[in-house]
């Protein structure tokens, strides 16, 4: 039954509804909406139908099937331009990888600045910031827009996503691969 | 004369890859050891660098000397090991992060675009209905609040500029981590160094001179034109 | 194939669409699309979703299923009631200072993107959008209803409104001067 009301209410909205917002509104726990939720998003997979459960961050949304892209683009008369620049587009794989990140950590791993970059995307719509009470600072995720960019149903669909998300993991994948090369060592200075 | 040939880059991450890869070698100390001179170079002939990025490819160059001098002059025990493994590791997180940004251009690429609705379904009628509380007062509030939070971004530039002098810490820093130990190995060494070191002799040199509080150091331009002044005020003991 | 288009149009829509509507828009022939709007009837009554295909006269509409109907009024109530959030808040006044706006503009702004907040202003009346020809876009006002209820005759009336629709700050960000500045750092070491 829980199902079938959040369906009804994505499709009602349209837009993308939170876990929170889902929750409100079915009178249900966080567990059982986000397990509705994640039910939804494979059965409509499998049904290969019209439509997508979506999935970016902490919300879902009912969208068209990337199938019908030309029609529902057409209907929608939504521009889409597949432009990023290089630097955008490696911001946006952080994000889309490591979200939820902090400005900081976004700055560590790409060495440069990216207050600007960040502003732009966020004017794109194709990341968000929230403010994450315990690190008292902002933190970013890619939004539904960026998810319909792809056509995945959820960031998580993205390749290599377990390696590249958790930053523990691929610092000990990262360390095993020198310490490999430690073991077999190639010297030669200048 | 190795000859630099790097079409365009996009950050100091990326030149050192870049760099790394034309070599043909693995990200590792060796490797950036190997091409700090091309990387100094190339930052030196990119005159386009927008100014709120020469920061950090300053902090990268400033890496880069710790690495190359720990390696090429064992004898002066430079310290800095952790920072220069540091530097390793986010090279080899960035490139990481790079290739799946090459996956991520090709699934776009693909266009396979959904599409959400704009409104809600047309069950849900249009209606008025206005926050309660609002009252002009607050809206004024509010509005002043808008503008304060644009203040800094129209500041932004400014205050890059500020985080590109404080860059001079970060090259004191390891000024300090090399020649407070190194003083006078370095006047031996610079008698016999040649092109392949000159750039980090000479870097390393000035900062002695520094050290000593005889001159004053200004670049307007990275890497171009240091001038040097003595200071009319005698040295510190 | 094609009830999956109608599908995703019928979504799309949010509203009923006429067969012939359907014809023009699929490029198929009426009783091609008389059928596949048929079987989706029938798969979406089997289905026992949150969702129906319902017929009324000579359109279908996807509308939510009568077993959830409680639900789909709360939602709509919600949708155009409830308080206003501190974003959406701030947008409404920036309209109210600075309208007529673009979503260009509102978004610079802001920092953020602003299509859902402008959207769930419209449903509530509490801003408008025209075509604006020499734009070649919609700009944004807030409705006299608004103006009315904040005990206005007009927006002029609001406090400093010739000081705040003109400020400084705001031309500044209008006009994109942050990319623009290029400084001319010197690095001083001493």
């Amino acid at each position: 039954m829980l199902q079938r009301k959040i369906e009804t209410l994505l499709f009602l909205a349209g837009r993308p509804l939170t876990v929170k917002k889902l929750c409100e509104l079915t009178e249900a726990k966080k567990t059982e909406v986000h397990d509705a939720c994640e039910l939804l998003v494979k059965a409509y997979e499998d049904r290969k139908g019209g439509l997508l459960i979506q999935k970016a961050g902490d919300s879902y949304q009912m969208v068209s099937h990337p199938d019908v892209r030309k029609l529902a683009q057409t209907y929608a008369k939504e521009e889409v331009s597949g432009e990023l620049t290089k630097p955008s587009l490696e911001t946006l794989t952080i994000v889309a990888y490591r979200g939820p990140v902090t400005k900081a950590e976004l700055e560590q791993i790409r060495g440069v600045n990216c207050s600007l970059i960040l502003r732009n995307l966020l004017i794109r719509g194709l990341v968000e910031g929230t403010f994450d009470k315990t690190k008292a600072t902002t933190v970013y995720d890619v939004t539904h827009d960026f998810v319909r960019f792809l056509g995945l149903a959820e960031v998580e669909e993205l390749p290599d996503y377990v390696k590249l998300h958790d930053h523990e993991t691929l610092l000990k994948i990262l360390n095993d691969n020198v310490q490999a090369e430690e073991a077999n060592p190639e010297t030669t200075v200048d | 004369m190795h000859q630099v040939k790097i079409s365009s880059f996009e950050g100091p991450l990326d030149l050192l890859l870049q760099l790394i890869e034309q070599e043909e070698m693995d990200i590792s100390q060796i490797s950036m050891a190997h091409v700090t001179e091309q990387y100094l170079r190339a930052l030196e002939a990119a005159d386009d660098i927008p100014a709120d990025e020469l920061a950090d490819f300053l902090v990268i160059a400033a890496k880069l000397l710790l690495i190359k001098s720990r390696i090429l002059l064992p004898q002066l025990q430079v310290e800095g090991a952790e920072e220069a493994t540091e530097l390793e590791r986010q090279l080899k997180i960035f490139k990481e992060y790079l290739e799946a940004s090459r996956g991520i251009a090709k699934i776009i690429h693909k266009r396979r675009f959904t599409f959400g609705r704009g409104k809600p379904a047309m069950v849900i009628e249009e209606e008025f209905s206005p926050p309660k509380s609002l009252t002009v007062a607050t809206m004024r509030e509010l509005f002043l609040g808008v503008l304060r939070d644009i203040e800094p971004i129209i500041a932004l530039p400014k205050t890059v500029m500020e985080r590109t002098v404080s860059i001079a810490e970060k090259i004191e820093a390891i000024r300090a981590l090399i020649l407070d130990q190194a003083i006078i190995s370095f006047q031996s060494v610079m008698g016999s160094a040649k092109s392949r070191t000159d750039v980090i002799i000479s870097f390393l040199a000035v900062l002695e001179l520094v050290k000593q509080r005889t001159v004053m150091v200004t670049q307007n331009v990275l890497f171009q034109d240091i001038s040097i002044k003595r200071l009319d005020t005698p040295p510190e003991a």
